[in-house]
């Protein structure tokens, strides 16, 4: 059935749907997936819907329904946990193209994306490496799983690769999105000695923090600035916008094709955000420098040697990680402070 | 005007009073949605259809109406023995996680067997949650509103910790995701959907006899009533509240069960969904009686599920449809005062003046 | 090292520490009012909304204290006036404070607060007094919000305790039906109280986004309304031991970063705050003396004429 | 009007959903008058009395206070009008001292000074010649106690209205004469007094005017001195009734109850029976006399089961039953009744009907995991035909019924057991006359089935002439146990006035 609500406008447009697990008002990972939704309305002539707060469970399925019935032919879902049922969706509407987020399980019309968001990490990194005085960087981080780990070596490499005897002191919070919560945690790395503050978490809580105690930050997800003027100098963040234009046109040109997209920098989904005054004076030539060489592919991040925690060689002398090894990072590289557990 | 108490009320007035007080929550929440730019009786009109539109959609509110029913039946027993049980949010996840322990380990075992065992383990896992509270209430006289509450936070985490530490599923990739479950751990179907809403019904008619029929059911109420009297006959009131509990909190783990083995297929810290605290409404709502309890969960689910859908048909957020929810809610809930109380004029003082109050 | 996590506690503490206050004075009034979230809820929306608009922290406080008790006047109305069910009401109005808070924050997601907002809750220095060592860092170096609990604790431990006010409150939470026939005004102590309780909780609230993350984030209270009322019942229903109450737990949530390199799993240290609220109560529970126990009539309609 | 007419109640009428309570009553009270209501369980009085004092608004009708018509809308407004009310319950704080409850809802200083209230309410308490500790808090207090703060509370508010609702049902003689004493006091100050009553004697020595009223209407105001208590009851009832209490001669059979140096602490370690001894026989009545909280409740508590025995021995048919629970002993078939003093807090559930009622004692007798309500349904009307009581069926709540009709409810379930032991507190507390002989009837029934009883009772006058032999209980401890028709009124109130008497043991 086909019970929009409202009238349909005279050309056939598209209709794509969009499931996130947050609120769009969560300032973090859900929000900037809405940025892209409202960048893909701005820029082609498709309707957009979309679901928030849908928990990892059969509820997911339950929507995407909802939204075919309404007419939806493209349909993003924002969370890893939706994997499994939105593969069995998949399956029972082949004429509907999927798009999952995160995940590893494709089928015929079902794609996967995700960002390399550990490239503009590496980044960030090299400005923390540069700005801090203590040689000790504090990470504010969700939960330990390879996204975040990954994430929190590549960044360590950045600092470590201007600024040798760097350390990164991780906290972990067991929440994604608990401002006061995340805040206290920084403060505590703070409290430690930590002079710069990184952070994996939705919220802007550990930027109060840098900014109440007159440390410096590295934002997530979206460009913080406004939200610490006097400790932010950047942020990794995501840009799905132009990836959901070019999918979305391929839909209407009947080009889908189901595939496992996870692109860098240089396809722009991710990137580091301009670095504000407060960024030390050369880091801006060190990063055009290494993100060409990232760009060039000369840069790879998880290149060899890398020792871990226990000084064990993880990657020999001109290895790499390989996708697979990535996906699965489940150790800290030297110089990283904390448990994974 | 003042307000005296009906002795009784007939049932024809009380559903009228009911009535107007939906009608008068959907005039007032027709009012906010006219502010949000939509016609109301459309958006009305969608919610319903959200909720019963289509097969797939009952199937859907079913899938809701099954937990619901269930849990406010396990919180029922609590409530008639008036221990407030607001846990049941942890009594289903350990219901959940106990089951899942089997359905993980033991998924060689043939699929009766597996499930039966799986059953058992749902409840004993949310039984032994509710016999906490109950064994701290009957031998310290600890409040139990509060110690169901902190048990629902602990449950929450240990499954968390379950998830991303020792349970994760090594195939995915590092990703905090228990495995799925095998086939032998899945709740088989029947006419679409898992054959948890036989087992609903089942016990929609087995608790309604316990309740009313077995010395047991009569004891939790005797109990409910005043726990002097019931030492008094001769019930030993301490093991009847522990025994209920283990009964109420055992259902809200069936829940659990069916909830993992039946819909998600996993064991994830989302598989309570805030049935634990929908129920409290519902079954309040419903007077502690079972047979009320199936519409006014029924009703209930379809207000989540076409809440739901209103956001994606006329993208009208969540927040709005948890705004409208609660504003039914709370005319349901004010409209129970004009079926106890009625408002008469006062004829007192036919010559008499006014009391001189300073 | 200490007095850090000691300075820590106090800043996690206070939001649970006003809310805890707003429900205690609410179950003194024998209204047991699990809303608290949404109190809180609707309280950081609105204090968040009203000091970023006028870019002023009194409009801000002010937006926090009377949204806190609008939401307490629909839960008063129908526990009060109609008799409702407590329990019921309650969980409504915090489904109604989440989704109000939500739909009122759409655009106020990514805004920060204004300087002049978030320099008026910098930490102030209490002259001489702020130099004990230890207690002074700990007690006087904090933001006027802090102050401003811990202050309210004392000032509400008084009025309950120490004044006439505060004894026909206790007296109709205990047994509404003696204080009617002392001659005292229940619905109006009810009402007041309820009130001055949402108010409490909507300053709770507003501590989060106005002061300690200065932004707006749905749910940002994360089940803190809950652990409230947990509060109110490990403080006996007294405002003096609420203080502890508050920032021990306040200070168990945040313990986990400082110890850390014990290497024990965050989610089972998260459990931490839970079991100790339990283990406390059941030793408080031992305790068998009449003190420290709830309002008698809590949750309890009362209608003079029922029998 | 009349300055000096304090109350005026004009046709005053009270619905309760069908119930007509209150039905164009009347009543009019002069200044130092005291004046009795008289009437039946559920005639209306108290609700009566409760329009006065604000807490019920009547449906029709006039009230007029010194002259003035008034309208209350809550009892803080009859308050200001100069009434207070003691309730038939108390309404008092348990968790707060005399002089909180005192000061409660009192105009004064936003600062409380406990020293300064305390000053000023010895004041007035002293002049009326009452005396309490004024920091003691309720639940620590003795009825008496209780009454005593109410009453000062009242005259604390400056009250020169005072209503009573059955002041004397929980108190001792001596406490009775002493409250009778301050009563007159008052009423010599000017103050008006109204009093409800059981106790027809109580009417005859201390009221002035009397009001009866009958299902709720007024019959007949009289002046005390020109009627007699013959004429008040008959007026009551509404036709001639016999108010001898029998005392069948039973030949008194063996020994039954053995009770050897029961001792009992409450929680607070305090012993609240000490070294009681007695046996009870086959066929006798005995009564148990004493001021309230002499170790009454815990006596028949502790034989029942429901209270915990430091020491001592509980003999039935000679097998100690010391250490069993209530469920223990009637599975032993230990055919004991107990007849609480608390009806709708130990004996009853107040909201199920009398069916659930009965199936509290029945259903141990039920075998299976199922209860069968039909037999004890047949049970229950055979019990409402024979004892005749006033419900609208079997289904009814029995909170709904009134208090006479409750206790015949409890009675006669206990009875339906056919103990061999039946134990009452306070059988007939707050129970019209005409309940009252309903109950006693009953008693004597039993005690010719040659079942033995224990009274628990507070009117001498009852107890001398319904047992056969009396203990009195004094501070726990038994001071005497005494031949009713060889004892008087005043032995009795010497032996419970604490003075242990060793020649009276012997009997
Ligand atoms: N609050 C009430 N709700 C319902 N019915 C009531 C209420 N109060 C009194 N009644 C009914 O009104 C009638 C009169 O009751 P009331 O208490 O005035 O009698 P009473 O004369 O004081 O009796 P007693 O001697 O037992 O105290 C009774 O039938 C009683 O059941
Ligand atoms: N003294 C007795 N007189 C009559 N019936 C009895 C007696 N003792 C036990 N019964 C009946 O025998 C059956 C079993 O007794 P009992 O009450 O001990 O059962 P139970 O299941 O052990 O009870 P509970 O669940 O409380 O332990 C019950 O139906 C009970 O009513
Ligand atoms: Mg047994
Ligand atoms: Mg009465």
């Amino acid at each position: 059935g086909n019970d929009q609500g409202e009238e349909p406008s005279a050309e056939e447009e598209l209709t794509v749907g969009f499931i996130y697990v947050g609120p769009i008002g969560d300032g973090g990972w859900t929000y900037a997936h809405n940025e892209g939704r409202l960048y893909l309305e701005e820029n082609m002539n498709v309707k957009t819907i979309y679901k928030e707060s849908v928990p990892e469970t059969q509820e997911v399925e339950q929507e995407i329904r909802n939204m075919i019935d309404q007419g939806a032919e493209a349909i993003f879902a924002t969370s890893f946990g939706y994997m499994d049922y939105i593969e069995k969706v998949s399956k029972d509407y082949p004429e509907v193209a999927f798009f999952h987020c995160s995940g590893y399980k494709t089928t015929e019309n079902l794609a996967t994306y995700f960002g390399r968001i550990y490239e503009p990490r590496y980044l960030s990194g090299i400005v923390a490496g540069l700005k801090t005085e203590t040689n000790q960087i504090g990470y504010v981080a969700a939960y330990p799983i390879p996204e975040v780990i990954r994430g929190i070596n590549a960044f360590t490499l950045g600092a470590q690769s201007v600024n040798p005897d760097v350390t990164v002191s991780v906290k972990w919070t067991s929440t994604w999105y608990d401002p006061a919560i995340e805040k206290e945690a920084a403060v505590a790395l703070i409290d430690e000695g930590a002079d710069v503050i990184a952070q994996h978490q939705d919220t802007t809580g550990p930027q109060q923090a840098a900014e109440e105690r007159g440390v410096y930050s590295i934002g997530y997800n979206t460009d913080m600035a406004e939200m610490a003027p006097e400790a932010y100098m950047t942020a990794p963040i995501w840009n799905w916008g132009p990836y959901y234009v070019e999918q979305v046109q391929n839909v209407i040109d009947g080009s889908f094709e189901s595939h496992q997209y996870w692109g860098g920098i240089e396809d722009n989904i991710v990137e580091l955000a301009p670095l504000t005054d407060l960024a030390p004076d050369e880091a801006q030539e060190k990063i055009d420098e290494s993100k060409t060489e990232i760009l060039n592919d000369e840069l790879l991040v998880f290149e060899g040697p890398i020792y871990d925690q226990e000084g064990n060689l993880k990657v020999e002398e001109g290895q790499n990680l390989s996708v697979e090894e990535m996906l699965n990072m489940m150790w800290f590289v030297e110089g990283v402070e904390g448990n994974i557990e | 005007m003042r307000m005296i108490k009906r002795e009784r009320i007939s049932k024809k007035d009380a559903f009228r009073i009911r009535s107007t007080a939906i009608i008068g929550s959907l005039i007032l929440s027709g009012l906010f949605i006219f502010f949000l730019g939509h016609n109301p009786l459309d958006v009305y009109l969608s919610m319903a259809k959200g909720a019963f539109g289509s097969i797939y959609r009952i199937k859907d509110t079913i899938n809701i109406i099954i937990p619901l029913i269930m849990t406010s039946l396990g919180i029922m027993i609590a409530f008639k023995m008036k221990f407030w049980n607001i846990g049941g949010e942890g009594q289903i996840l350990m219901g959940a996680l106990f089951a899942s322990y089997f359905a993980l380990n033991f998924s060689t075992l043939p699929k009766p067997i597996l499930l039966f065992v799986m059953f058992i383990a749902g409840f004993i896992g949310g039984g032994f949650w509710a016999f906490i509270p109950a064994f701290l209430k009957v031998k310290f006289q600890t409040n139990e509103t509060i110690t169901t509450l902190m048990m629902n936070y602990i449950a929450l985490n240990l499954i968390t910790y379950l998830q991303y530490g020792p349970w994760r599923d090594p195939q995915s990739l590092g990703f905090p995701k228990i495995a799925n479950f095998a086939d032998s751990a899945t709740l088989p179907r029947l006419f679409g959907i898992h054959i948890g809403w036989i087992i609903t019904i089942i016990a929609v008619v087995v608790i309604t006899i316990f309740l009313n029929k077995s010395k047991f059911g009569y004891e939790i109420k005797v109990v409910g009533e005043s726990q002097d009297t019931a030492n008094y006959s001769g019930i030993r009131v301490n093991r009847v509240i522990i025994r209920g509990l283990i009964i109420s909190g055992g259902i809200c783990g069936i829940v659990g069960m069916m909830e993992v083995s039946g819909v998600n297929g996993t064991l994830t810290n989302h598989v309570s969904a805030g049935y634990g605290y929908t129920a409290i409404i519902t079954t309040w709502l419903s007077g502690l009686k079972p047979a009320f309890i199936i519409p006014v969960s029924t009703l209930f689910a379809g207000l989540i599920k076409g809440g739901g859908f209103i956001q994606t048909a006329y993208q009208i957020p969540q927040s709005a449809a948890d705004i409208i929810q609660s504003m039914i809610l709370f005319f349901v809930i004010g409209s129970e005062f004009f079926i106890q109380y009625k408002i008469v004029p006062d004829r007192r003082n036919a010559k008499g003046g006014e009391v001189n109050v300073s | 090292m200490l007095v850090n996590i000691l300075k820590a506690s106090l800043v996690a503490g206070t939001p649970l520490l006003l809310a805890t206050l707003g429900e205690l004075i609410t179950e003194k009034a024998g209204n047991l009012n699990l809303g608290v979230e949404g109190m809180m809820l609707v309280g950081a929306i609105s204090g968040f909304a009203l000091g970023f608009y006028f870019q002023n922290p009194y409009m801000a406080l002010i937006g926090a204290s009377l949204s806190g008790s609008f939401a307490a006047l629909i839960y008063g109305f129908l526990t009060i006036t109609l008799r409702s069910n407590q329990v019921v009401s309650g969980l409504s109005l915090t489904i109604f404070g989440t989704g109000l808070s939500s739909f009122l924050g759409t655009n106020f997601v990514g805004k920060k607060m204004p300087v002049e907002v978030i320099n008026f809750f910098k930490p102030i220095e209490i002259p001489l007094i702020s130099k004990i060592p230890i207690i002074g860092e700990v007690l006087f170096n904090q933001d006027i919000y802090v102050y401003f609990s811990y202050i309210l604790a004392v000032f509400l431990g008084i009025y309950l305790f120490k004044t006439r006010k505060g004894l026909n409150l206790t007296a109709i939470g205990e047994n509404p039906s003696a204080a009617d026939a002392a001659g005292i005004k229940i619905d109006l102590y009810k009402y007041i109280h309820i009130l001055i309780g949402g108010a409490l909780c909507g300053l709770g609230g507003a501590y989060l986004s106005v002061v300690q993350v200065p932004t707006w984030q749905e749910n940002i209270t994360a089940g803190r309304g809950w652990i409230a009322i947990a509060l109110v019942i490990f403080s006996k229903w007294n405002p003096f031991k609420s203080i502890y109450g508050a920032y021990l737990f306040g200070g168990l949530s945040i313990i986990g970063f400082r110890i850390q390199y014990l290497n024990i799993s965050q989610n089972l240290l998260n459990m931490l705050p839970y079991i100790v609220t339990i283990v406390v109560l059941v030793f408080s529970s031992l305790n068998k003396s009449k003190e420290g126990s709830p309002p008698k009539s809590l949750s309890l309609p009362y209608f003079r004429e029922e029998r | 009007m009349d300055q000096n007419i304090y109350v005026k109640m004009e046709s005053i009428s009270k619905n309760f959903g069908t119930v007509k309570a209150n039905d164009n009553i009347n009543l009019t009270v002069k200044k130092g008058e005291i004046h009795a209501l008289l009437g039946e369980n559920g005639a209306g009085k108290s609700t009566l009395m409760n329009m006065l004092s604000g807490f019920y608004k009547p449906d029709s009708g006039s009230i007029y206070i010194h002259g003035e018509p008034v309208k209350f809308d809550s009892p803080k407004d009859s308050i200001k009008k100069g009434i207070g009310m003691i309730h038939q319950h108390y309404k008092l704080v348990e968790a707060m001292t005399a002089v909180q409850n005192i000061t409660l809802g009192q105009k004064g200083s936003f600062f409380l000074s406990e020293k300064k209230s305390k000053n000023k309410i010895k004041k007035v308490a002293e002049s009326y010649g009452l005396k309490i500790n004024y920091d003691k808090k309720v639940y620590e207090m003795s009825i008496g106690e209780k009454q005593a703060t109410e009453i000062i509370k009242v005259l604390y508010q400056g009250a020169d209205i005072l209503i009573m609702d059955e002041p004397t049902a929980v108190l001792t003689p001596q406490e009775t004469k002493k409250l009778f004493e301050i009563l007159k006091n008052m009423a010599r100050e000017g103050c008006s007094i109204i009093i409800i009553t059981h106790k027809l004697h109580e009417v005859m020595e201390i009221s002035h005017k009397v009001t009866v009223l009958r299902k709720g209407q007024t019959i007949k105001t009289l002046e005390t001195e020109k009627t007699n208590s013959k004429e008040l009851t008959d007026l009551m009832v509404g036709r001639a009734v016999d108010l001898s209490i029998d005392r069948p001669e039973v030949e008194i059979g063996e020994e039954i109850l053995k009770i050897e140096n029961l001792t009992a602490e409450d929680v607070d370690k305090v012993e609240v029976l000490k070294n009681v001894s007695f046996n009870l026989r086959k066929g006798e009545i005995l009564g148990v006399a004493g001021v309230a909280g002499s170790g009454q409740k815990e006596l028949c508590e502790a034989i029942a089961g429901l209270y915990k025995i430091k020491k001592g021995k509980i003999l039935y048919e000679n097998e100690d039953i010391v250490g069993l629970s209530p469920r223990d002993i009637i599975h032993k078939g230990i055919s004991m009744s107990f007849i609480p003093e608390d009806r709708l807090g130990m004996g009853l559930v107040a909201s199920m009907d009398m069916v659930d009622n009965y199936l509290l004692k029945e259903q141990h007798k039920q075998k299976g995991i199922f209860i069968k309500r039909k037999p004890v349904k047949e049970k229950c009307n055979n019990m409402i035909s024979k004892l005749e009581i006033q419900t609208p069926g079997t289904s009814h709540p029995v909170k709904q019924l009134s208090g006479g009709n409750i206790q015949k409810v409890l009675i006669g379930r206990e009875i339906d057991t056919n103990p061999h032991v039946l134990i009452t507190a306070y059988a007939v507390r707050g129970l019209d006359i005409a309940s009252s002989h309903t109950i006693y009837d009953l008693l004597n029934e039993q005690k010719k089935k040659d079942v033995g009883i224990l009274f628990i009772g507070e009117d001498l006058d009852v107890l001398l002439k319904l047992c056969d032999r009396i203990m009195v209980l004094s501070s726990g401890r038994v001071t005497g146990i005494v031949s009713a028709k060889e004892t008087t009124k005043e032995k009795i109130g010497l032996l419970m006035s604490d003075e242990i008497n060793t020649e009276v043991l012997a009997v």
